[in-house]
């Protein structure tokens, strides 16, 4: 299946780029499994493995690392957020 | 219920004003304003970029106003938050919610704040003397939404 | 500090950003406005007289702005308590505080408010189909105030 | 001594006046004694012993009855607020 990955703030500029269209391999279904594919890329992809209080959303919704994947989701990963 | 996540400024008065028009069943309305501060945590601060996630950022905001109305007795609301370029003494956010009565009021505008700050999309980046910098989330600010659980 | 007791209508925008204005040091501006509703107690309400005791009204406004002051951070405040006669959907009082902190700010407000509400010496004459009644002090405002205490 | 009492709202519309200026006899030294002394007046005056939750202010100071009193007082009798 194929997902959306996006990137905010600190992580965004850690990882250099703020979005790709990403084709997961058969074994990876959940947000976790996607995590931990994203982190053995090495690098620059280690500030998802080092970030503090890393936040997931899944369409939008805030989920958590056991949160299952289906093709197309947009999957974004971010610091806790500053506004207001 | 208008949200709306801009660039351009607000005008609080307008947007108090446009809650009410019309109406005479409202006898309470508070306001938020935050604004861009010239120091944080003992650096100066000369320019702040606000980044979000579109899309989710204005969901996030109905929902947290939706939560709000469930709460309270809450006749309308309206938040506006701002992004991009900003300087010390912009307006950055806007909650207003108008009801019949004063603690309902004052109560939901605190709560959507609250809220807002621990679980809307937003990223503050400052410019200070020392270089640029994210803005740390605060421990006060998670204190100051569980206040609202149980 | 802002102290007015006038017939005149208030306009939130403009008082806010006269707290403001200048300034970079001020993070939150939390404001309130209370308004005449078309029905209180049951009744439909026409229209509403606002009595209040010159001199003292000015002066106990003042004393309640200073207590905020002496319990949260507030940088500046500023009241407006319209008198005389009102119709429903009109402004009746306004209260705005200006802080670094978004807590300070809310919390001096409504203090300022259910304080006023509770002190100051205001009354208020409505107008229903049965005829004109002094409107009677709640309860809940009196509790409202006590929670301020200790 | 000579003080000026005010009244207000419904209890000024129920003693028919908002202000008078009143040299008082020489016993009365206290707000509580002043009040008695309207009182003692009659008729319309009862509205000031009938009043629920009663206010007063010496001087635009809440005050309570058993406050002295000093020549040139302002004194005011008033319901419970209601504004706001």
């Amino acid at each position: 299946m194929s997902v959306k990955v996006l990137y905010f703030a600190g992580l965004r500029e850690a990882v250099g780029q703020s979005s790709e269209q990403l084709a997961l391999p058969a074994q990876i279904g959940s947000v976790g499994q996607l995590h931990a594919h994203l982190v053995a890329r090495g690098g620059a992809w280690q500030a998802l493995a080092t970030a503090k209080n890393l936040r997931i959303a899944v369409n939008q919704k805030i989920a958590a690392v056991d949160a299952p994947l289906k093709d197309g989701d947009e999957v974004a990963f971010f610091p806790p957020v500053t506004g207001g | 219920m208008k949200i709306s996540v801009q660039s351009e400024d607000f005008d609080v008065g307008a947007e108090c004003a446009a809650l009410t028009r019309g109406r005479t069943d409202i006898g309470a309305v508070a306001s938020f304003v935050g604004l861009v501060r010239d120091s944080n945590d003992g650096a100066g601060v000369a320019r702040m970029t606000l980044e979000h996630y579109p899309g989710m950022t204005e969901k996030s905001l109905a929902e947290i106003v939706e939560e709000a109305r469930g709460r309270w007795d809450v006749m309308d609301a309206t938040v506006i938050h701002r992004v991009g370029e900003l300087r010390p003494g912009d307006n950055i956010v806007l909650v207003v919610v108008a009801s019949a009565h004063r603690g309902d009021a004052f109560a939901a505008c605190e709560f959507i704040m609250d809220y807002l700050k621990t679980r809307a999309p937003f990223w503050k980046k400052e410019k200070t003397p020392e270089g640029e910098r994210w803005v740390d989330a605060r421990e006060s600010d998670d204190r100051a939404a569980e206040k609202w659980k149980g």
